[in-house]
């Protein structure tokens, strides 16, 4: 389980690196970025134990601009990557982040086992609903009809339900935010680090550069429903599934899942494993004594 | 012992080949001393698979009716024998006729009884007598039927000498995972696929014994991906598979050699493209080893060359990877894989252990990840350490780690990248030579069918001819020194490798002038080269080069 | 045309250099005759993109202060002149900098003012007269400025001759795609990826015209896999990615090579190893194009040469995928796939369109599908025709294409799969080969390297030295007799490439003798081959070469 | 759409090929590819208009055991290829199948868009837990605590939920069969491919070598629950959900989910956009023009 001792003097900048971002004026993620910093520095874990994973994609560029450990890997490989180091040391806080193409199209083959799994990790997606560093092509969470550069006379295909999917995937925490809330953003990235096991955070990210025009923040700020104030019963997972059906129509913010007894994470089996084996330990000078012949 | 299948999953025919010598086993063996057929069609099933010539002897079930002098086999072997294995297997119950057939052999070779007993005992004695018993009886009467009908020729072998110390059994998989935990491997993240998959199930019971972790992966793409995570965190981490799990590999080997984490990837070879004939050995992922990933991107490339060496070049895999901070791909092939080989004791306290360069505290006090001494190595600090934390990623970078866009800071990366392989030019211990450094003629070969042609080069030998052998466990890059050495007397001379294309001669024609006089004698997969052929080759060889003398 | 980007997604620095000539342009060139530097900071940026050398005209902001004597340049340009461009163009409004500078090149140049004020307008025009007229008052003030401040060097270019038929403009991209769909086209399944996605757009416009299909997939995995499917299904299919991509479709290309479906897969290369440079050209992933495949696989590669050329070699690698059943793969380069070019217009009634070989009535009587003439072609069904039935699949299998583990036959499909190659061993023409054929120096490179080596040779021949040039489109397999040909007069020489290996240097070696000679001259990506550098390396060998003929 | 015409005179044994099946005696895809047969039978579609799809494992075997135009492809990579086909000649009736860890676990990351996308597909998982062909690993859908081969002291892992997990993913059409129930698995493979759309049938399909011996046939026959002797409504998408979560307690055998107002699919808007374009097609020997500047 991730440490919550919180050394109150941490300070949010403490989490930023001298990294100037490369995204537009404007784009969503300088939101998530802040308010990640915020929730680091709410939880105190110092920098240098924090490993921080993204694929590729405007959105996947956060880690660099971050003083944690990170890994700016490869389109869609996030999650494995992740869970890799959370397995090699579960000590470490480990998050993942990346855009939705990133998340959902070519990664989205990672994403429910990296769920059943249920290690202790936390992952951001920023949904844009758009390609954004490959300049506005369709994105698995483009609404159906939307005009792209690879959908000009608009798409044919119902979009990917990120919330609906990962509660199909038994995910035990699930939350959506919006830069547009940031306050609402940075709790709900710290509760979802907090939380004992695999958590998910879908964040509207908009683009500001290839965006769907009535997805932006301004946007977001009037059309957001706190999930809170709908009297939504995150404990419930059918009502949240239900809720989900939403995505794309409605702005729910909120957590809209949370396993009320999170199952014993993978990280902390593979230690008990360990302790539990490590009396079977051969020499390694001894090791060949396994193809002995009786 | 090589054992093979048919296309059935369960039931079905099946062969069993079994080598025995007092000397060093270098192969499965080609041409068979004695065959055994329990029934013709099930035995043509496995065609080239188990040959046979003018000197085997040949078993086989009196009730298939086949008149000696007319069996079903394109060659008419040295002797054959009918034996009513069936008839004789009866009393004993329906699964005795493997028995008989044991006692047979005992009865007409002499091998060891006692140790064929003890076997015997050992296998079935947990299920009791009523099991045991009738097995025995069973070899016992296949060894009165072979004392009451003596061979023509005579086969009988005399006992092999006393051992001190037993040898150990075990076959490539078993021996590369126990490697691996030897070098202080602590993470396993990979995905099934046959024949690799053995190496995954020996890891996934032991790996945590040593404190370390396990991942089967949804793909191999995850496995990895897990690998890279895991190294990243500062682990030594290995993955393994097979040619179709490799080929989806190749964008994430890719980025371990730019973000230069160390990771051990092994791929035991089986029968290709695609999915291919994935039960039987061959060589032909060489070149996609080298040269499958996109970009300027290199990686050291190591094959087995046996069971038991094995143990030592997985070793040797772990310390490149390690040093170099590079993935390294591990070649082993099916035959080598999943052979059960008899093989001496190894001494592991003269194999050495490396691990990577960690930075020093004054390094971390302005650390830049990338920065690189005059050998391209620079210092990988680990999460968790303070000061250490940077950037690792796919984009090119500068020393810091920052991400690029520069094509001269990419043009100094590529060369730091390239520049820490150099010293691999010095390894002359990776690749093996053998026999005369001055013959004139010269054998090349990797993985398993280095054991076939050692054999083939001791035949030759044997038959006068000056021939030294050349096997690299370090295949690429290519040292091209030691090779230069090598042609400088073999101007004539094979390349012998199990694939179509002749991998291995296309690799080194790239890099050093391979004279004319040498040909590749490259032949595909399923069926195995046999030393007898490649030493016919190479007599002709001799002879044409003597004729190029007088020319 | 050439367009360069910061790393910033919006906003941030950009720069774009065009270039001009009455004759054929060769490359994108390589030293600037005219730098404009809006300020130095993002000039400076590009780094070796914009170089300068002792005969550049370089007009700079005279707000940054620079004295000309005291520019941030390594190089000391030809002329340097401070021109106050904020000041001139601050009446006219925030964006028409780039005017003033227009009219600064027409000023001093005689660049048709004509054209400059009719691509203002079209650019402008339906922005109203708001917007254009400011426009071009700032272009007109720029000219004034010029004809106030003449050179020290005269720069006026005669104008260019009227031309009867307009020039075409387009990218390599755009190009590309517009091929496949000349070629018949009807599916393309791909997933976006840098520089290669204008195919992509294009063809999710347009391919719908032709009655075909697209399909912007999950992943490249998915995206190969729809277009083997479609090309399963009968359609002629493409592909388009980079490195990343590229190396992600490993598997699937195996697939189809085993399975003998066609297929065009389309790379424009990238900076790498992994992520590397996106927006960067690079030639390093040649190797990869032949040998990434795991198991004997063979596919041919072939590499467009210029944005007009695209048209013919898209064509042509449709025709050779139809044709030989096969996956092919097509190379382009960020630099030709993203240049807007001003080109010939193309005779397309001279270019063949080949389909592939379907079966006779009296073949689907009894319908083989492998079953092979002595070309090693046999005649593909598709689904939906009656008697055709027959199963595809990336097992090894046998004539009727039945899953098989035999040795025999796995090696008779081998024999099958690369014999049918053979006829492209005649295929010369798509060698071009230029100049005098007995010239003692050559010069071999490719893809967009080309165009360089084309101007390089151009200023080594008028420097009296003599050259031959051979440009492969047509790469892999290798044409072995053209080599043997063009080295048997060519003892010494350059071949030329932007990777930091020599890939092609290296495949060549693999099967044909490179002469000692010929020298590999390789350069990683990001920065651009210039034409004048390799000239005189030429000069340099002939010298050496000369010296050697009295040694 | 496919076509319903039902010649009367198709025979199963018309799509049954001469090959021989490796599997061994006693695989439950005996059963599927009976069912299967029996099914395209009743909808009577002449072999050479159907495309049959797999990857690779055991079950994916199975094109070669009929006489369709069959395509065993490569691990993981089915339903990709049966899109293509499908888009290329809408007027084939195309079924992809294949196991577990085929559809689940290296081809998991195709199935949300194969489903998103709504082709006219019908895809058949032979779910028997366990990685058959490779000889008895750990499947995605292994329970947890299972032992196998790659996991010796139990599996720490929570399996994929087929059901809940294709549901998430808004399939519009989701069964559940077993050869147990030959009949039962018969109607509803006839159904799935009658379905204007993708649908899923996952088939219990036991693996006697390496499966689980409480998962296997006789097993079946006696624990099998109707859904339709429930009483649950396969319009009921919400109870289609909560129902799914007892997979690998329950064996539900029939319709989970069937949309009962099909959107348009895929290859229907592939048609239709083919034909509003059409009148704008270029002259292929004048398709250069599109270079031409003004
Ligand atoms: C294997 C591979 N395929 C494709 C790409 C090209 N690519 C880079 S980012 C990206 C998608 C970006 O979209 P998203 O993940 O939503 O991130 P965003 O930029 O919108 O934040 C693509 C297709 C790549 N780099 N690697
Ligand atoms: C890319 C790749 N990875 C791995 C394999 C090895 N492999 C073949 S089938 C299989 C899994 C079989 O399990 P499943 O899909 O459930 O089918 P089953 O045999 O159980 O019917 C694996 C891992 C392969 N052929 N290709
Ligand atoms: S393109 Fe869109 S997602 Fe990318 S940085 Fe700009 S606004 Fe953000
Ligand atoms: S191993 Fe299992 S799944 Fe494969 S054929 Fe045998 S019983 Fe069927
Ligand atoms: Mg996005
Ligand atoms: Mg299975």
């Amino acid at each position: 389980m991730k440490s919550v001792e919180i050394p109150t003097s941490t300070q949010p900048a403490v989490y930023k690196s001298n990294l100037k971002p490369i995204w537009c004026p404007g784009c969503g993620d300088y939101g998530v970025l802040s308010a990640l910093c915020k929730a680091l520095a709410n939880i105190g874990r110092p920098p240098h134990e924090i490993a921080f994973v993204s694929g590729i994609g405007c959105s996947s560029r956060i880690p660099g601009y971050t003083t944690a450990y990170g890994f700016n890997s490869v389109h869609g490989r996030a999650l494995p990557i992740a869970q890799g180091i959370k397995i090699a040391n579960p000590d470490l806080l480990v998050i993942a982040a990346g855009g939705d193409g990133d998340g959902f199209s070519i990664g989205g083959g990672h994403l429910p086992h990296a769920i059943r799994r249920n290690l202790d990790i936390t992952y951001i997606v920023m949904d844009n609903q758009v390609y954004g560093l490959t300049k506005g092509q369709l994105s698995p969470t483009s609404p159906c009809g939307a005009k792209t550069v690879t959908s000009v006379y608009g798409s044919m295909e119902a979009p990917v339900n990120p919330l609906a999917t990962v509660l199909g995937y038994g995910c035990g925490f699930v939350a959506q935010g919006t830069p547009a809330d940031l306050p609402g953003l940075i709790a709900l990235i710290e509760e979802a680090i907090r939380y004992p096991g695999f958590a998910f955070v879908n964040v509207q990210s908009p683009c500001v550069t290839f965006g769907s025009p009535d997805w932006q923040l301004p946007q977001h700020k009037k059309t957001l429903k706190k999930l809170i104030e709908l009297g939504h019963d995150p404990a419930n997972r059918l009502a949240a599934f239900d809720l989900a059906q939403q995505y794309g129509e409605e702005l729910h913010v909120g957590v809209l899942y949370r396993n009320p007894n999170p199952p014993v994470t993978y990280d902390q089996l593979v230690r008990q494993r360990q302790a539990e084996l490590a009396g079977n330990t051969v020499q390694k000078d001894r090791i060949l004594e396994m193809f002995k012949v009786a | 012992m090589t054992k093979s299948f048919g296309s059935q999953i369960r039931g079905g025919e099946s062969s069993c080949r079994v080598r025995l010598s007092t000397s060093k086993v270098l192969s499965a063996g080609g041409v068979l001393n004695i065959a055994i057929a329990l029934n013709w069609e099930d035995y043509n099933k496995f065609g080239a698979e188990l040959p046979i010539d003018e000197e085997t002897l040949v078993i086989y079930e009196a009730a298939s009716q086949t008149p000696p002098d007319a069996l079903p086999l394109a060659v008419k072997p040295g002797e054959a024998i009918a034996v009513p294995i069936a008839e004789i297997a009866r009393p004993f119950g329906d699964k005795s006729k493997n028995m008989v057939v044991l006692g047979l052999i005992a009865g007409w070779t002499g091998i060891a009884r006692e140790a064929l007993l003890h076997g015997i005992e050992k296998k079935l004695g947990r299920k009791g007598p009523a099991v045991l018993e009738p097995a025995r009886q069973a070899f016992f009467a296949g060894e009165s039927f072979a004392r009451e009908h003596p061979l023509a020729v005579d086969r009988t072998l005399s006992p092999a000498p006393q051992r001190e110390t037993p040898l150990l059994l075990g076959d490539g998989n078993e021996v590369c995972a126990a490697a691996a935990l030897f070098a202080g491997c602590q993470f396993f993240g990979g995905y099934p696929i046959t024949p690799s998959s053995e190496i995954m199930h020996l890891l996934s019971r032991e790996i945590w014994k040593f404190g370390g972790g396990f991942l089967q992966a949804e793909d191999e793409i995850a496995g990895i991906g897990s690998a890279i995570g895991a190294s990243f965190a500062g682990k030594k981490a290995m993955t393994a598979t097979s040619g179709p799990g490799m080929s989806l590999k190749t964008e994430m080997i890719g980025l371990a050699t730019i973000a230069e984490l160390p990771l051990v990837i092994v791929n035991v070879q089986r029968g290709g493209p695609a999915t291919g004939i994935p039960t039987k050995s061959e060589q032909a992922d060489l070149l996609q080893a080298c040269f499958s990933s996109h970009g300027d991107a290199m990686r050291p490339v190591l094959a087995v060359t046996s069971v038991a060496d094995t143990f030592a070049t997985t070793v040797e895999a772990f310390n490149i990877a390690e040093h170099f901070q590079t993935p390294v791909v591990l070649l082993s092939d099916q035959e080598i894989a999943q052979r059960k080989e008899a093989f001496e004791p190894i001494d592991t306290s003269r194999i050495p252990v490396i691990d990577r360069l960690r930075p020093t505290p004054e390094q971390l006090d302005n650390y830049h990840r990338f920065a690189a001494g005059a050998d391209g190595i620079s210092p990988i600090s680990q999460p968790g350490t303070p000061g250490g934390n940077y950037l690792a990623s796919g984009i090119e970078h500068n020393e810091e780690g920052a991400p690029t866009q520069s094509g001269v800071v990419h043009e100094r990366m590529l060369q730091k990248r390239f520049r820490k392989f150099d010293a691999l030019q010095r390894r002359r211990d990776l690749i093996e030579i053998e026999g005369d450094l001055d013959a004139p003629i010269g054998v090349i070969a990797w993985g398993s069918v280095a054991g076939v042609c050692r054999e083939a080069v001791a035949i030759a030998r044997e038959n006068g001819l000056p021939v030294k052998l050349l096997v690299p466990r370090l295949i690429y890059p290519v040292i091209e020194k030691v090779y230069e050495e090598f042609f400088a007397s073999a101007r004539h001379g094979l390349v012998v490798e199990q694939s179509f294309q002749g991998q291995l001669y296309r690799l080194l024609r790239m890099y050093v002038n391979v004279p004319d006089g040498f040909i590749s004698l490259a032949r595909p997969g399923a069926n195995p080269l046999i030393a007898s052929q490649i030493a016919r080759k190479l007599e002709q060889i001799a002879s044409k080069s003597l004729q190029s003398l007088y020319v």
